[in-house]
């Protein structure tokens, strides 16, 4: 078996209108509604188990909002980058 | 306008299309226009990146609804047209300028409904230009007032007791004009809408591109899908892949079937050849679609 | 003497059906009322304000949005910020929401702060309801409304399965009011 | 029986067609006359008539146009993108004489503009969008109450004088709510076509009655074989090049509107019994105005405000009484000079100095921004 | 207006339905339009001497063009409205009293042209009209200029080095828009055109029917054929009669068939009838269309 | 090098734009504009141009608009009902400053009216046909020399406000054969767009110029990513409720017309320099009329003509000029009363008389003819 | 064989335009281009054979101005009336 | 001094054809000249009238059809009745065609009749061209245009294939002036 790559789910949090629809399309369910709000009072979708990305690309795709962003890890190491600001961005490892 | 540009890091891939500056954008959480929209511009980049077009080259044209904002966000040029007639104006894009590449992107409404009569003869002349066509079921913008694509029997707020109209299947109209591609996507295929962009918009002739997109404000709320998730659902079950030998097997019926795939994939010449074939111009070696269909 | 009602909040507040509920029940008093509305495009983040102008008669009858506020009703905290402007320094009521509001924007003489939201949320079941909650308030506080009147209008204004819960949310603020709040007299 | 309502603009105007009699509903969506559509299109079926969506607004007219010839009382709503778009067929009715009600909900233009501001950009469009020279009638009301009795006037005046009637609101009487007196079809007093005097074969569609011009009206479908002709065409509706017979009817187009002034024309004065300065405003800035005026009253100014109600026509008898002790005339309105033009015109040879106070925004000013754009344009007050 | 009745043998047989008072037309020596007219006129009578239609229940609505000026000579009510908007007008004739039957007559250009947002819209709703469409393959009033019938390279004031464009298949198109009748005949074919007429007429929906008809004064002067009888049997050559088994089979091509016949002949409800389906009105039983359809 | 022709109007206007720099011409034919359309069929195709038959005048007006973006002079000609068509997107023509040009030869209206005969009818029109406030430049030619000239200067002017130029001519002229100097591409002056002077991401579309107050423009394919947005907008093009943005856009659209008037405004005046009596007409009924005030000279009566050339804006400053010495002023038109309005209200303060001469016939009246128009209007002369 | 039945060919003159189409459809080309001409110039068809006619209609069918009407024949002769006026009727036999 | 010039008869002579080559020889000579034209919209039996207005000058033009011809052409009797008031009673040249007329409609001074139609039929094999017959008359007679600046101009004015015919015609006609008629001094 090849070994797993793994990926950055960047995620553009100001961008996020909480539609699920991300959520809803990945086949993995590692994305959810998070708890923090963003300017427009959005509950920001969140990442929980970043290595259980397969790069699939769907909740990209899917997103109607230009929120998400899904690369190759830049350290190998699997990660969710919620990006709250230029200078301020969440990091979401496992 | 010094545009404030973040790190590559914190930038979506298609950002450079778009000016960011004005986002979030307008569309109401889970609106399906965002989503055609970024299957455009990923193909647009694609392209880019194997040489084949050329953003300068390209117009991306809108007419008023929801979809029609969509002009507002991409870093193209572009026009934001009067409700019904970005064809019209595309026509003149691409007459001043045979090398420019006129892109049509809006609403049901917009273009098959008030805007129906220049989709008639865009499509009859096979008239060089792309048309994409965000199918969300409904006058959106003002309202969730019947659109000539809305289900017969569905409510809305000009209908409140339901649809009595038939619903105008508008990729088999465009098909039976004799287009040069037609092809039926629903949001659900973000990769085939993609490719289907990127077959279609190096083409010659009149290109059409239909999407089934969820308006979960409006649309959805008015037949119970309040929720993008489940009108996102709903619109998944109708919506069937197949390859239809005739006209006749194309289906649009919300109960049952609506029918997604190609439906035409040829490479006839467009209407700026065809005035080639008659006067010499210039620039009639140099049509973009013409050098990028080779390609 | 006209008066002049500003209610303001975010989207999704209710704003407007507070407006229209509270202009029907001065319309059925027998004033001429005027209301008009300004919202947002958003869904979120945005705003809604409701006016309400109230005169005597008809032929008193001029202006369409709020010059200076003699009531004013602010949800929340942004809105009343932005309109506190438009709020007479001697208004004689001013309501807010101290669910999500702590201070006053100005030093308006007379200033009820009930927390609507929270109390909702806890005694109807849904802070969706903030609105008919305070209205209720409204009606016991002022004596601008009869309670029996607002409750016919909510029952042909509001959606049949919100009803219920509607007038439990106005029967729970008018109590609520009764209990702890003192009568302001309006002048009209 | 009148009931006293909490209503929309568009919701009166809705209630007020289905009393005068509406039996036909055209529409295109637009902002803000949607809800105008959407009210109807609830209610409507219940009193008879049909609600009908169509592609466009050019079908919407031409639709109203052949619905009046079939007998129908027949009415439209649109805004600005939709009325130009009427622009053609405006022609058509007012050639065939066709009685169709339009309610003009303006919004602030011009193109797309800014479909949810309001406007009053469209004075001048509303009397001549439409190539060649004809007539119409245009009310402007300036509360819902007011709209309200307008489209029953318009329903009223269009079958009177087989003239297109348009009714020219604006967003914010569309949505604003005010209490409105409203009444069941029948409790309205509406003038119906007036019916052929002779017999099919000798019954002359447009010829006209030579006291108020206006020709009796056969339907569709009662055997008179009538041709509704856009051509320049005699009595009979047939065709004709005839210089003579063109003058008399392009005459008559315009002129049956001013032989029945009377009926038409409306405008309202308030202060100026002894007004030095007269404010003229219409449609709802003339609610800012009123109050603007009120101010300056309180303030010891001899200022007051004449509105007119009817637009084209204008009650210019009304204006010079409004105007007897006024020195000054100062014209608002939401544009950069259109109302102004007729009032200057009308009153420019009796030497009054007459003012624009242009007011470009979005937004109805209240009194206090009003004045505001008094300052602006340079007008001291 | 008293009218000057001749002895009944030296009338023609449809002068009853004609403001006879206007002949001689307008119309060209050999101009098609008014083989077309007569045979409509023929169809009116004989079913009303059957019993099954009304002429005081007729609308007779045209647009402007040659063809349009038909309603000039027809004794029924009617209507000569701006150019493209007859069957606009119609909408509204039937929407105000559902017991009249329009019957819209026009040109190519004036219904496919410039009108082609109502026909395609009507024709989609299956709105209750019987749509007659006098095709000349120009635009013949204004003196010749392209048509979108106007068969590729044929030469018209308006493309003097011949057509570059494709035209359009206008019955074809009708048809797959799911009108309840579709036929297309030619003028060589008089007892044809009555006999559709004499069906479609009393059918409920959208009834749609192309009269291939010849222009000698302008369309046949610019192809060389310039005596009506050399466009005539010109125009006889390429008709063929078909039956065609799907819409790709039916043909539009000048230089080798346009096909005729009956394409589509079906009885689904028709617009009124489906309003009927959720309002209640008084006429909705007395619709002639379903009564006429009955007989 | 100039050449001199026996050309129609239409065929000499088709010669203007040619010489002008046309590159696309959209058309809808119809009389009597088509036979301009037919010429540049023939000949535009040698000059590089492309000409297109749209398929209503909806689509030619759009088209146009698109055209100017791409970098094209592009023009039209119609008449009427396609100009009523094209109310909506001349809205937009101006809101998106395109400068495009449209040839209106003025017909028989109102509707179909008399589609071969002649007409003044569309004077108003013109210029508010659209919805909202906006600025056009309205020409009007009297012969078919000036039909070629005002062509001309009619690109001159829309490439030089960037506002939507019209060429009020009608079916006499259309029609009409005369000698014509006409030239080809490159002899005759005709400004060209500003260019940017920022390049792409610094450059706003829609900033204007100080001075002139017109923005410099950038083609589509330039690499500028420009935006025209219909929607009320900021310097950048981006949609905008904002009131100041909102006023200050509206009033740089006429406001720039104003600014540039120089370059706009034009008249002419025959016999007014001892003038008692002026008469005001335009377009061929100015000929005739020109006609009739030699014919009063020749009686000894002090009467004069006064001709704009310009309708909209007009020369006020010439027409005050030509009445200087006038205490009459009497304005013979082809319709009830159209630039009469105009003159009246300009001229209204200065308490002249002011008498209006319908014209109403399909025909142009000759001299005589147009004398017992004065007779039946009551206007002794 | 059934006795051929006779037929009234007739013309109302003032409408023709000399077009030739029903000339040209009959099939038994019994119909050919007069001498007189009508009030407005055209010379009207005219009918040399009355006998000829089979009654098929197509010259009448074919008319795009209204000009002729096939009538079983009034009193059992084949004949052509040509039909310049009320009053003013040309009667060909034959 | 201005010339007035009217030229009419049926649909189908070929009328304005021969407005606009008279026009442009004119015009080639100097003259500022204005051409009109009116026609019925019928192909026959209609009217056809084409008006000639030729000044000395730009700065002296002004009227676009004919007060009252100095010069008029009549091709044929119906029209010559229709359009007589339009010719000054004094006129300097009345031409008429004798194929369809046999009588000037009013006692002009200076009448020219001559069988166009019949001469152009025996003389160049087609009454169709007596139009350009009559200009080859017109030429000689008036000497107001030059015999070969119209045959230039017929030569780029007609179709191709109808030049030949039309050359013919003129010189016929010119010919048979020549031989058979006086000149007639035309003042301008
Ligand atoms: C001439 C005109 N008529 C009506 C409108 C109002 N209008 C704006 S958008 C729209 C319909 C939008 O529907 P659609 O094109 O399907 O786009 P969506 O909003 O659903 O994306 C309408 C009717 C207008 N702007 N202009
Ligand atoms: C809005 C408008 N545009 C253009 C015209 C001019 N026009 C009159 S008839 C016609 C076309 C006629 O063609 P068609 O409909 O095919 O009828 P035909 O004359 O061939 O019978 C045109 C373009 C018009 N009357 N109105
Ligand atoms: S799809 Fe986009 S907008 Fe929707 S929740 Fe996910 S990230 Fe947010
Ligand atoms: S209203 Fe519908 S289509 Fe428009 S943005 Fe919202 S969800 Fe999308
Ligand atoms: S121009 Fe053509 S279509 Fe028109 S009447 Fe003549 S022959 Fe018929
Ligand atoms: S009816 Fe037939 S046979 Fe008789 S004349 Fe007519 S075409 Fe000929």
């Amino acid at each position: 078996m090849a070994p797993r790559r793994a990926y950055d789910i960047i995620i553009l949090a100001n961008r996020c209108k909480e539609c699920g629809l991300c959520i809803h399309v990945c086949p993995k369910k590692i994305l959810v509604t998070g708890n923090k709000q963003n300017q427009k009072g959005y509950r920001v979708t969140t990442v929980t188990k970043p290595s259980d990305c397969i790069g699939c690309r769907l909740c990209e795709f899917s997103c109607p909002d230009f929120v998400i962003r899904i690369e190759p890890s830049s350290n190998g190491v699997p990660k969710g980058l919620i990006v709250w600001g230029e200078n301020e961005v969440e990091v979401i490892k496992g | 306008m010094t545009v404030q540009v973040p790190k590559l890091e914190y930038r979506h891939r298609v950002d450079d299309l778009l000016r960011t500056e004005r986002l979030p954008h307008v569309w109401c959480p889970g609106c399906g226009i965002g989503i055609t929209l970024q299957a455009f511009l990923r193909a647009v980049k694609a392209l880019e990146a194997k040489g084949v077009v050329d953003r300068k080259q390209l117009v991306f044209v809108t007419g008023i609804g929801c979809t029609g904002r969509a002009s507002g966000y991409v870093r193209l040029d572009g026009a934001h047209t009067p409700h019904g007639r970005p064809i019209a104006y595309a026509y003149g894009v691409k007459l001043a300028n045979p090398k420019l590449v006129p892109v049509v992107f809006s609403g049901d409404g917009d273009l098959a409904g008030i805007g129906g009569n220049h989709l008639l003869h865009a499509a009859r002349r096979n008239f060089d230009m792309l048309v994409i066509m965000v199918n969300n079921f409904n006058y959106a913008l003002t309202g969730g007032q019947l659109a000539p694509t809305t289900p017969h029997g569905a409510y809305s707020t000009t209908t409140p007791k339901g649809n009595p109209e038939r619903p105008m299947d508008v990729a088999r109209l465009v098909a039976a004009l004799g287009a040069n591609y037609v092809a039926r996507w629903s949001i659900h295929y973000p990769v085939h809408i993609e490719e289907a962009i990127k077959r279609a918009l190096p083409r010659r002739g009149f290109r059409f591109i239909e999407v089934l997109s969820i308006c979960p404000e409006i649309f959805g709320r008015h037949i119970g899908f309040r929720s993008p998730v489940d009108l996102y659902e709903r619109l998944r079950k109708v919506s069937k892949v197949k390859k239809p030998k005739t006209l006749e097997e194309i289906k649009y019926d919300w109960e049952n079937e609506i029918t997604l795939g190609v439906f035409v994939d040829k490479d006839e010449p467009g209407y700026m050849e065809s005035i080639c074939s008659v006067y010499n111009y210039d620039w009639c070696n140099e049509l973009p679609e013409r050098r990028w269909s080779k390609q | 003497m006209t008066l002049e009602i500003i209610i303001a909040g975010r989207g999704g507040q209710g704003i407007l059906l507070t407006g229209y509920l509270l202009g029907k029940a001065l319309v059925k008093k027998g004033y001429y009322v005027v209301n008009s509305e300004m919202y947002s495009a958003e869904t979120r983040g945005g705003f809604s304000r409701s006016d309400l102008i109230v005169f005597p008669s008809e032929a008193e009858m001029d202006i369409i949005k709020v010059r200076k506020a003699d009531i004013a009703i602010f949800m929340y905290k942004d809105q009343m910020h932005s309109y506190a402007e438009y709020v007479k320094p001697n208004a004689q009521l001013v309501i807010l929401d101290g669910t999500f509001i702590d201070e006053p924007a100005k030093p308006w003489p007379r200033v009820l702060k009930v927390p609507f939201t929270r109390l909702a949320e806890e005694k109807v079941g849904t802070y969706r309801v903030a609105n008919v909650f305070m209205l209720g308030v409204f009606s016991y506080v002022t004596g601008l409304i009869d309670p029996e009147t607002m409750k016919e209008i909510i029952k042909t204004s509001v959606r049949p399965k919100w009803i219920e819960i509607n007038l439990k949310a106005f029967d729970a603020g008018y109590n609520y009011a009764k209990e702890n709040l003192e009568r302001v007299e309006i002048k009209l | 029986m009148a009931r006293r309502e909490f209503l929309t603009g568009n919701e009166a105007m809705a209630e007020a067609a289905i009393a005068a009699g509406l039996r036909v509903f055209i529409g295109y969506p637009i902002t803000p006359a949607s809800d105008l559509f959407e009210y109807l299109a609830e209610k409507l079926p219940s009193y008879g008539g049909i609600v009908f969506q169509a592609e466009d607004e050019i079908a919407s007219i031409n639709a109203l146009v052949g619905a009046t010839y079939a007998g129908a009382k027949a009415m439209t709503a649109t805004s600005g993108p939709g009325f130009s778009l009427m622009a053609e067929s405006l022609g058509l009715a007012a050639m065939l004489e066709a009685p169709i009600v339009i309610v003009y909900n303006m919004r602030t233009g011009p193109s797309t503009g800014i479909a949810t501001g309001t406007g009053q950009g469209d004075v001048m469009q509303s009397r001549w969008a439409s190539h060649g020279h004809y007539g119409v009638v245009v009310y402007s009301p300036w509360s819902v109450q007011e709209a309200y009795n307008l489209v029953v006037k318009a329903f009223d005046t269009a079958w009177r004088l087989r003239v297109p009637t348009i009714v020219l609101s604006d967003a914010v009487i569309a949505h604003t709510r005010e209490l409105a007196v409203v009444y069941e079809p029948g409790e309205v007093k509406v003038a119906d076509r007036k019916p052929p005097r002779e017999p099919p074969g000798e019954f002359k569609p447009f010829k006209p009655d030579p006291d108020d011009l206006v020709p009796p009206m056969a339907f569709y479908g009662e055997g008179y074989a009538v041709l509704a002709e856009s051509l320049a065409h005699d009595e009979r509706g047939y065709y004709t090049t005839d210089p003579e017979n063109y003058e008399r009817l392009v005459r008559r187009l315009e002129g049956k509107i001013t032989r029945n002034k009377h009926h038409v024309v409306s405008s309202e004065a308030r202060y100026t019994e002894d007004a030095e300065t007269v404010i003229v405003a219409f449609g709802t800035l003339a609610r800012s105005a009123l109050a603007l005026v009120k101010d300056l009253r309180k303030q010891g100014k001899k200022v007051g405000l004449w509105r007119p109600v009817s637009i084209w026509p204008l009650d210019e008898e009304g204006l010079s009484k409004a105007v007897e002790h006024a020195d000054r005339v100062i014209v608002a309105e939401m544009n950069l000079g259109q109302l102004y033009r007729e009032i200057a015109r009308i009153l420019g040879p009796t030497g009054r100095k007459i003012e624009l106070v242009p007011v470009l925004t979005p937004e109805l000013p209240g009194p206090d921004e009003l004045l505001g754009y008094f300052e602006k344009a340079g007008v001291e007050i």
